[in-house]
């Protein structure tokens, strides 16, 4: 069983959600609830039995699908992917736990299930086709939650989303096509395995055009600075739920993409689309975090604020060294944490109040103590406090590309003045001062339900800010062989002297940290 | 010794945890009183490593765990006890003790009871860890978190705008230099290779001055924030929002100093960059002047003392910045004990005038309150540095460390300002306690505090007087880790000139203090005198109108900025684009499916039509056909 | 003179560049189909001329079945207009655009 | 005075007309039963055209057996031509054809069904379009084309509505126009190099390494302008949407698969061969065809306000989509190009028969057409099976993976990619990105809307039985599970496609 672990990881929500149609929808929430945490279960036993010391891939299962083109299902997961999975299934999880009342409940956890599957099957697969295949499928589930349980746009948000992303990842598609195509030339035979690709070594022009295509995909699902507009209309219409998978999760596929896909397979051009990339990222960190400072909308502040954070992912994604990759790794489950507690924590004062007008609150924290608590334990860690567990990711993201580039990381730091800048603000207009609103003179404090899902991310915030290493190891050794391949593979000299070479690391960092200033 | 290592780290999280359970529930005298006694505890393991370190003792140095491990960087949560922690836990622990037992009467009929013993042990367990923390991220673990609490504190009366708003302003204000701390921490990774203290002062001597010197500012921009030097200072007069307790822990005897002590650990990398020393020696000078002067005509109890503070840490960092690094140290602690003194000292006045806080609306309070009067008083006394308080012994040696360095400036900047600092207490004094009881105008009943608090205050005033007796045993201490520089004027003579010239200029001011607040005509400023009309009150007054400045030029911006870049850019530019594609293919449909005019005949033009086309295009294609050659290149163009 | 090959396909040419200029130009749809009709034979006589000209059967062949067809497709064409007419009382392609856009 | 020539039966090998025949067979057997019992039920005749249909399968088994052995064979005086592209697009042709034949057992009763006539006219078009594949004789092929053609008008003729005799008018006027252009065209091939068999005027205009290119381009400009019609490539395609709103959607669906193939296979024959001896202007011709035809019916397909004129246009995009694969012209292209057939007559046939089980008799007031989309609004309320399985044909229209057509298009622009045309393959991608908007649409009306009111739900079944359904079912799991299916098919295809020579 453990050596098909991953499938049954990917299948068994699927088939549990077609048998959901036939459940009686009194009982489906139950059943929802069974489901997602057997899936939980599963993924924690990966975990258990996944071997932290090794760097490679674990858990491979290779089943040919189209063999005369080179198209198989091949899973796995390393340190990278790991975690990301088993966020997933937990999100999944509390999500379908906490899900207050809504309509048509059943479609809601089918749709649910559906896209976990879709998620573990993004976060496993080796195979580029496998990936788009499931890259894509993910888009439908949201696709619906967004537009049948969303607010007055829903259906521009939907189609915006849909559409936006799935323009991205044809083009996308058409860089794998490609990257097949000189594997086929270079070896004669079609292969769309990742690690095959790996091997690959082509020459610098052809990354660069290969890096862009990918690039495209990748950066509007992230979203990079001027791809980001359909984000807020996605968060500011999805229902509760859909805005905490969305945050936690679909996001996170852009920039685990980059670091499965762009870096090893084209480090020459990672290197030299690096600061480019660096500027957009700081734009996202100041600009978006400027906007989010004006937001009315509270759940808009959240929403422009996981931008926010995702530059910084991205520029410990381009730091291009064990640090901050392994930063941005960890970064990535961090803000899935945070913002989805984030998302959550809005999607209870919209159940009690149907407003997210920051201007209708005020003095909560007077009625409801327990939720200004919890919010404000998120606010901090959003705000990257030290001992939480955003505060990790950030602290090695910014570490990292600080070898890069002095200037550009003292500016993309401001993200810790900006990012409080806004939080406080909006902590401030909802939960400071008298209440004066009349309809928030006896709202009832978080309810245990909702404790069911606040309660385990509050703790995995502390726990992990303050003990990554379980974490941590597994991911630096995974990202410490990719940073060699990197190295390894690189061709122009830039890209060698960019890229650390890990055998002799110490000396090598002295010399071109000499060098970068 | 680890076990009181930990006992004294951890004794204040178990009572913030403690005092955390009953959070939500109205208050009960336990949630104070665990954690005060925990505290306590604290005091004494620190006082027994303090004992044990006295003794020779080697530095206790635990690992407890590794926080962060990735390629290269290796962090843990490591931590030391050296000559120089163990004063500061020494300061801490004792002044967080005190604070706490006074605190269970200040804040006897708050709601907010148990949340403020949470917030405040939390305070103290952050600060030890910044103290005691060896490794720079450990520090600034420490840092954040005393920066955290200090906001929950300064808002701790959440319902209060002003409140909230300084605890955002002083939480931002932090934070603009944390970022430069945390860019100074880089540099020294990515430099020396590590963060361990001893690690990175083992290595800094081989590094090359340039990035020396990048190192010493980003690291002093972060002690700046902390230490609310110009021009980040604003957020701690403002900060005086907070409950009187706090500030008299976090405002002025703990966190503000943390910079002076970062500096003071920092002092490896500090000795090679003189330079960088000097600025901050010279901003010292510089912020202890301003501060002392915007204290000269302030109206409000609390701000008062907090310029002084303002200004007392300016001498400090003129002490570390010179090299002084004990000097500093020593002055840090024993402005401890006596600026605590007076915050609480202020506090029993609040308390018995119900919050007010302007001096010209009291008078006379001598009479009412005795013990507090006496506190007060002789806590200004060791302010103003008159023998043989404390304040005499550490800050006249900072005008030593002026003199004999021969900053001369410096030095007559410092010693002008010793005179202000004794006029603007002894105002306050005599504006307090001296005079009529001008306070029967506002019809207030003043009360003295409780027994216990003036009891809980005693050990302060104990230390602010004798303090300066350690000089010596402090100075063979601390010295086995700082530079040991014994300040001496060469000669005699000069030396004794110095000393007593100081303590007569110091005595004049407060006599010329007395003189003119202490007697009965001092009336309630309504704006219409002459003084308060003229330019240089108004500008004091109004603290140089920097925080106007701020507002105006910096806040405003912003705020117009963010909405422009939502509502013009974002909105307008980047998603109009995106819809504008998007609209300009779909209304490309509308225009053109008129083609399909469903009219049979125009389908046939249409079919004819294509055919003319085609044909004409072979017709100019075969003329061209002998230059097919030339065409087929340009053409081939179009595959790939 | 004599009449060779490239008169009759000037010929049919002609004709057929008629035919075309008649289908686009009718809007009655018994005239269009007298239009195809002139098309198709155009083509024929280009057909039985080169077949002449080459002196193999298969241009001639290639006549008769497209006349088979041409006649074929009269029928089917008449049998729509003859219905089109009992419904609508009209044969006018202009009346017949109930599907547009 | 022609001596007479005498032929041994053998070298006819008259195997090679049994799959043409067998339909023909069929089409008379149901005219003589008629002939002599009126008015027996619509089940008899469907029957009896599948039992014909299945033959006709078996023998294409047969000679697709005797092809994987020994090749390309010729038969009847070398005009007919069995080789891979015949025996494929028979396939499908034939394959396609057995799945339409059912849907004519409506549960409304729609009078076309009850004339024996018109299953027989269904039989021979069959023969018509296999005539036409499996032959590269012009004249054949011209046969061919109109025998299907004449039979094609009056079946859409037959649905008997005002807007059904419009459409056939129209589809049959345009149709004679694009006969005459062929014949024009075939004329002149045939005055050029004395022959009407494609490969002979191959090999002829090889051998004088085309000196008069003129001429050949005019005659294929008349022979695109044909096919244009065929293949409706704009601006040849302005009959589509229109016989495809007029014809029943059964119909509409069947057009937009059979007819098509057909041509293609013909096109591929005809053009291939020039591309490759490079006639320049072919190419670029046909590169501003195939763009021409994706982008212009993809954005018309966007302002449609009827579901079956949008699938109407977005046949026409797909077949300017597979039109790359001409232009292409590498064995790679080519099997993309029956992969893409087969797997987009899967999806398009279960699309229309969701359409044609929607179809009501009388239109309600509010409502324009007979499928607007405003029909289908709030579907998944009231019926959600049939809501889900519409969706999954939409989505796998759209190309999203990993239903049927996703494939196609993946293999397709992976040929544009290995033929070397970057701008093309990427102009494909675009474009599904642009035609995911129609789609979506129809899946936003189904599953985001609110119904309008009065309509509970019966109607998008209303025409629905037992044989329709399952006929759904089959294209459903079809498109599902394609890539199951996907392997063995690409060898086949692969094989068959090389070993013909394209």
């Amino acid at each position: 069983m453990l050596n098909h672990i991953l499938s049954i990881l990917i299948f068994f929500p699927a088939l549990a959600a077609m048998l959901g149609f036939i459940i009686h929808k009194d009982s489906i929430r139950a059943y929802g609830v069974a489901i997602a945490a057997i899936e939980f279960a599963l993924s924690l036993w990966l975990w258990f039995s996944f071997d932290s010391s090794a760097s490679g891939m674990q858990f491979m299962e290779n089943l040919p699908l189209v063999p005369a083109f080179g198209i198989n299902y091949i899973l796995g997961v390393d340190g990278i992917s790991l975690f990301i999975i088993i966020l997933a299934s937990f999100f999944t999880m509390i999500g379908i736990a906490s899900l207050t009342d809504t309509k048509n409940e059943k479609n809601m956890i089918v749709t649910l299930l559906f896209l976990q599957m879709t998620m573990a099957g993004v976060f496993a697969a080796l195979d580029g086709i496998v990936f788009y295949i499931f890259w894509e499928l993910s888009l439908v589930p949201m696709l619906y939650i967004i537009g049948a349980w969303g607010g007055p746009l829903r259906i521009y948000a939907s189609v915006k989303f849909f559409l936006y992303t799935f323009t991205g990842s044809l083009v996308m598609l058409v860089g794998m096509l490609f990257m097949a195509y000189f594997y086929y030339q270079a070896t004669g035979a079609w292969s769309f395995a990742i690690l095959d690709w790996y091997r690959l070594i082509l020459p610098e022009s052809f990354q660069l055009w290969l890096f862009a295509a990918f690039f495209i995909g990748f950066a509007i699902k992230v979203p990079m600075f001027p791809f980001h507009t359909w984000l807020p209309y996605a968060h500011g219409q999805a229902p509760t739920i859909g805005s905490v998978i969305l945050a936690a999760i679909l996001l996170k596929m852009g920039t685990y993409a980059f670091i499965r896909f762009s870096l090893p397979m084209f480090p020459d051009a990672s290197v030299f689309f690096m600061f480019p990339i660096a500027v957009l990222a700081i734009i996202m960190v100041i600009y978006t975090a400027m906007v989010a400072y004006a937001q009315e909308d509270v759940k808009q502040v959240v929403a422009y604020s996981s931008v926010s954070h995702m530059g910084i992912i991205i520029l410990g994604t381009f730091a291009l060294n064990v640090e901050g990759i392994t930063g941005s790794i960890f970064l990535m489950i961090a803000h899935g944490v945070v913002s989805g507690a984030l998302f959550l924590l809005v999607g209870v004062i919209y159940d009690r109040r149907h407003t997210k007008m920051m201007s209708e609150f005020g003095g909560l924290a007077h009625v409801m103590p327990r939720y200004a608590t919890i919010f404000g334990l998120m606010l901090m860690a959003s705000v990257g406090m030290p001992l939480t567990i955003n505060f990790v990711g950030e602290f090695l993201s910014l570490l990292g590309f600080y070898k890069q580039s002095h200037i550009l990381t003292l500016l993309a730091g401001t993200a810790i003045i900006v990012g409080a800048i806004y939080m406080l603000a909006a902590y401030k207009k909802m939960f400071f001062g008298e209440v004066t609103n009349e309809k928030n003179k006896n709202l009832p404090d978080v309810s245990k339900r909702e404790l069911l899902a606040l309660i385990p991310l509050s703790i995995i915030t502390i726990w992990l800010g303050i003990y990554p290493k379980p974490i941590l190891a597994p991911i630096n050794n995974s990202v410490e062989s990719i940073v060699q391949l990197m190295h390894d593979k690189s061709i122009t000299n830039e890209a060698k002297t960019r890229i650390p070479n890990l055998v002799k690391g110490a000396e090598i960092a002295k010399t071109s940290e000499q060098g970068a200033h | 010794m680890e076990l009181y290592l930990y006992l004294a780290l951890f004794s204040p999280l178990a009572g913030s945890l403690f005092a955390g359970l009953f959070g939500a529930s109205p208050r009960t005298k336990i949630a104070g009183v665990v954690p005060s006694l925990l505290l306590l505890l604290s005091f004494v393991s620190s006082t027994v490593l303090l004992i044990y370190i006295l003794s020779g003792g080697e530095k206790v140095h635990v690992e407890m765990m590794t926080w962060m491990a990735t390629g290269d960087l290796y962090i843990p949560f490591g931590f030391i006890v050296d000559q120089v922690s163990v004063t500061m836990m020494m300061v801490v622990t004792l002044v967080s003790t005190v604070v706490h037992f006074y605190s269970i009467g200040y804040m006897d009929h708050d709601k907010g009871f148990n949340r403020f013993f949470s917030y405040l042990s939390a305070f103290v367990f952050s600060m030890m860890i910044l103290v005691m923390s060896d490794n720079f991220a450990g520090l600034f673990i420490g840092w954040e978190g005393v920066g955290l609490c200090s906001w929950l504190l300064i808002g701790f009366w959440y319902h209060k705008e002003s409140a909230t708003w300084a605890a955002n302003e002083a939480f931002i204000m932090n934070r603009i230099a944390d970022l430069g701390m945390l860019i100074g921490i880089f540099l020294v990774y990515w430099n020396t290779g590590s963060l361990q203290y001893d690690q990175v002062f083992a290595t800094v001597g081989s590094l090359d001055k340039e990035v020396l010197t990048w190192m010493g500012i980003f690291l002093f921009i972060g002690a700046m924030g902390k230490s609310a030097q110009f021009p980040l200072h604003t957020w701690l007069a403002d900060a005086m929002e907070g409950p009187t307790p706090v500030s008299a822990l976090i405002h002025a005897a703990t966190m503000v100093t943390a910079g002076v002590y970062l500096v003071v650990r920092a002092n490896p990398l500090y000795d090679l960059i003189p330079n960088v020393g000097l600025f901050i020696a010279s901003l010292g000078a510089f912020v202890a002047l301003f501060a002392a002067s915007m204290a000269l005509v302030n109206r409000d109890m609390k701000r008062i003392i907090a310029y002084s503070t303002l200004s007392q840490l300016g001498y400090m960092f003129v002490a570390a910045g010179l090299g002084a690094y004990w000097v500093a140290l020593f002055h840090l602690m024993a402005h401890a004990f006596f600026k605590a003194l007076l915050f609480l000292g202020a506090g029993n006045v609040m308390h018995a005038m119900h919050n007010e806080l302007d001096p010209f609306k009291m008078g006379g309070l001598r009479k009412v309150m005795k013990g507090t009067f006496i506190m007060m008083t002789l806590a200004s006394v060791a302010l103003a540095g008159i023998y043989p308080f404390a304040g005499f012994f550490s800050k006249d040696l900072i005008l030593e460390v002026g003199f004999v360095e021969n900053h001369y400036i410096i030095y007559t900047v410092l010693l002008f300002t010793a005179g202000l600092t004794a006029f603007y207490s002894f105002r306050l004094v005599a504006l307090i306690f001296h005079g009529e009881e001008r306070y029967k105008l506002f019809g207030i009943h003043p009360h003295e505090a409780y027994k216990f608090m003036l009891v809980a205050m005693s050990p302060l005033l104990l230390l602010a007087i004798i303090a300066g007796s350690f000089k010596m045993t402090y100075f063979e201490m601390v010295t086995a880790v700082l530079p040991a520089t014994e300040y001496h004027v060469h000669s005699a003579i000069a030396y004794w000139i110095m000393t007593i010239g100081t303590q007569l200029f110091v005595i004049l001011a407060i006599a010329f203090a007395y003189k003119k607040y202490a007697n009965n005509k001092v009336k309630v400023p309504d704006g219409t005198s002459k003084m308060e009309n003229n330019l240089c009150y108004k500008t004091l007054s109004n603290q140089y109108y920097i925080p106007y400045i701020y507002e105006e030029y910096l806040v405003k911006p912003y705020r117009e900025l963010s909405s422009v870049f939502w509502k013009q850019v974002d909105m307008k530019v980047v998603d109009a684009t995106v819809d504008g594609i998007a609209g300009i293919i779909y209304a490309g449909g509308e225009k053109t499916r008129v083609m399909q005019s469903g009219n049979l005949s125009t389908m046939l033009k249409w079919m004819v039509a294509g055919t003319i086309g085609l044909l004409s295009f072979a017709v100019v294609f075969g003329l061209a056909v002998r230059y097919s050659g030339e065409i087929k290149i340009i053409l081939s163009g179009l595959g790939v | 003179m004599e009449i060779g090959l490239n008169h009759y396909l000037v010929l049919s040419t002609l004709l057929f560049a008629i035919g075309l200029i008649g289908v686009m130009r009718r809007k009655n749809l018994l005239l269009l189909f007298f239009a195809t009709e002139i098309l198709l034979n155009s083509v024929n006589i280009a057909f039985a001329a080169i077949s002449h000209y080459y002196g193999d059967l298969t241009g001639q062949l290639f006549v008769f079945f497209v006349i088979a067809i041409a006649a074929s497709e009269v029928a089917v064409g008449l049998g729509l207009l003859i219905v089109w007419h009992k419904r609508h009382g009209n044969i006018d392609l202009d009346h017949m655009s109930t599907m547009r856009g | 005075m022609i001596e007479p020539v005498n032929v041994s039966l053998a070298s006819l090998n008259l195997m090679t007309l049994a799959p043409m025949l067998i339909p023909i067979v069929g089409a008379l057997l149901i005219l003589v039963i008629d002939i002599f019992k009126v008015g027996l039920d619509k089940t008899l005749y469907v029957s009896i055209s599948l039992l014909f249909l299945l033959m006709d399968f078996s023998a294409l088994l047969g000679s697709a057996g005797v092809f994987t052995q020994d090749g390309i064979m010729m038969g009847v005086f070398n005009v007919m031509l069995i080789d891979g592209l015949a025996i494929l697009s028979q396939f499908i042709i034939v394959g396609a054809s057995m799945l339409f034949i059912p849907l004519a057992l409506t549960h409304k009763r729609f009078h076309e069904f009850s004339y024996p006539e018109f299953f027989a006219l269904f039989l021979f078009m069959i023969a018509g379009f296999q005539f036409m594949v499996a032959t590269d004789n012009l004249i054949l092929v011209f046969v061919g084309l109109e025998t299907s053609s004449l039979a094609l008008y009056t079946l859409v003729a037959m649905h008997n509505r005002d807007k059904s005799f419009e459409a056939a008018v129209k589809y049959f006027t345009m149709g004679a126009l694009a006969a005459g252009f062929f014949s024009f065209g075939a004329m002149i091939f045939y005055a050029l190099t004395g022959s009407v068999e494609i490969s002979q005027i191959a090999a002829v205009l090889a051998a004088n390494k085309y000196v008069d290119i003129a001429y050949v381009l005019v005659g294929v400009v008349f022979m695109l302008a044909s096919f244009g019609f065929k293949l409706s490539l704009v601006p040849f395609h302005t009959w589509a949407p229109d016989v495809y709103e007029g014809a029943s959607a059964s119909m509409a669906g069947f057009m937009s698969i059979v007819p098509k193939i057909a041509a293609f296979v013909v096109a591929m024959r005809l053009f291939e061969f020039l591309i490759h001896s490079g006639v320049v202007w072919l190419e670029i011709v046909l590169y501003s065809f195939v763009i021409l035809t994706m982008t212009a019916a993809n954005i018309w397909a966007l302002v449609q306000t009827d579901v079956k004129r949008m699938l109407a246009y977005s046949s026409v995009s797909h077949a300017g989509f597979v039109m790359a694969a001409i232009l292409i012209g590498t064995t790679q292209s080519n099997s993309a190009l029956f992969l893409y057939w087969i797997l987009f007559s899967f999806t398009n046939l279960g699309s229309f028969s969701m359409l044609w089980i929607s179809r009501q008799k009388h239109l309600p007031l509010h409502q324009m057409s007979d499928h607007s989309y405003d029909k289908f609004a709030g579907m998944v309320q009231t019926s959600p099976v049939a809501a889900s399985i519409m969706g999954l044909f939409m989505l796998s229209l759209a190309g999203v993976p990993p239903f049927a057509l996703f494939w196609g298009k993946l293999y397709l622009i992976s040929s544009a990619v290995t033929g070397g045309y970057t701008i093309l393959a990427f102009i494909m991608a675009l474009n599904s990105a642009i035609a995911g908007y129609y789609y979506l649409k129809l899946i936003v009306y189904m599953f985001m809307k609110e119904p309008v009111m009065g309509n509970d739900g019966h109607v998008y079944v209303s025409n629905a039985t037992i044989a329709l359904k399952s006929i759904i079912g089959f294209a459903a799991i079809g498109t599902i599970f394609a890539f199951v299916a996907l392997n063995p098919l690409l060898e086949l295809i692969t094989a068959f496609v090389y070993n013909s020579g394209y």
